[in-house]
């Protein structure tokens, strides 16, 4: 398991590698990636992503241990940045790596339900209009709910 | 007793500074929240709607009727954004 | 949309970079990477991977559109390949881009299913004992009907 | 007519060879089944069980009363494992 919180990028593509490389045992690889979007018609100039040092790594910590309580898993892999981002950047990353792809699909849903609302980041967007902090969504509130 | 008191985001921007040190003996979230509003309009803003906020006691999300008794951090945020 | 159907091995990381580099307007990109596994008991050697040549492109093809008709998909990439593989070798995988992850998770999950099931790959294990065509399971079939 | 039929997996095992052009007036794969299985033992075999079969007609999956007509290609193969 390996959590990383940081203000780099990180690359997607050689993290991915090295993590489903490691595993002759796990037949089922699942990554997700979120990417800053460009907003359609209010042109995203950047986002910069606050976070709560400390308690944001245990918060990863404890859903990843959770996931691994849940589901038949061989390993866990999360990278979030914080700080400046611009449209195209990817902001974060989570790798599951299972025996089966059931388990790997349903680990990985489930990560990206908790890191969503669960995990102390907020993001603020910065268009020609000026700032505003990303509001919660209800729908990502609900999404807690099937787990 | 002394707390770190820490604000993010929107709350941190409303109070003006990310953190602080409190001396109280509020023996909850929500008497300490009290005691903050009581001192000054920045804060009482802050705090007006307590289901825009979260908060986290020594780093663990709780409610707001959470204990304070052994705590040396607290922090007040919005609802979280990740991912 | 890209299908690949091929003997030669694929670099993961690189299609995976790749795939989600070329997106600014998808939030969410999914991967899954189907890996050999090695059988605890019975050390595999190799597994070949036989195919119907046409009918497979054509099959994921089809599934890729329909993936395309059912969610808000930006993207699809599928790579599968045949021929003779080693434990920890990719197989194959499949990519999702979308606007929201929800679309990219269910996505990525239905075209696993009906790739497994629904395009024409037959695989043959060769381990101490012998060689044996791997049977279908009744799972994988099950898996279709919650689409 | 003259059909290419196609075999594989273990299907293309038990009838020896991956293809063969058939000539045959069958009017459903079915019927095709039938001729086949009639020839020689091998075939037999390889047909013995429609349950653990599955056909593709041009290069469609179909079911076994599927009509031939127009038909050029004809594949007869196990249950499929990719992914």
């Amino acid at each position: 398991m390996r959590i990383v919180v940081q203000a780099e990028p990180f690359d997607f593509g050689a993290e991915a590698n090295a993590f489903a490389s490691g595993h002759t045992d796990m037949g089922a690889i699942v990554t997700f990636t979120g990417v800053v979007r460009d907003l359609p018609g209010d042109p995203l100039d950047r986002m910069v992503i606050e976070h709560y040092p400390g308690m944001t790594e245990k918060a990863l910590e404890s859903i990843a241990a959770e996931a691994r309580e849940r589901w038949s898993l061989g390993d866990v892999l999360v990278i979030h940045r914080h700080g400046e981002m611009r449209p195209g950047d990817m902001i974060m990353m989570v790798a599951t790596a299972a025996p089966h792809r059931v388990d790997a699909f349903a680990a990985a849903e489930f990560l990206m339900d908790y890191l969503k609302s669960r995990a102390p980041f907020w993001k603020q967007e910065f268009t020609a209009d000026g700032a505003e902090w990303v509001a919660s969504k209800d729908e990502d509130e609900d999404a807690l709910k099937r787990w | 007793m002394a707390l770190n008191v820490l604000y993010f985001a929107w709350v941190r921007e409303r109070i003006g500074e990310p953190r602080e040190k409190v001396e109280t003996q509020a023996a909850t979230v929500m008497e300490l929240i009290e005691e903050l509003r009581a001192r000054e309009e920045r804060y009482a803003m802050a705090f007006s709607d307590l289901s825009a906020l979260r908060v986290a006691v020594d780093q663990e999300l709780t409610e707001f009727d959470a204990a304070l008794d052994g705590a040396r951090e607290v922090a007040f945020f919005p609802p979280m954004t990740g991912g």
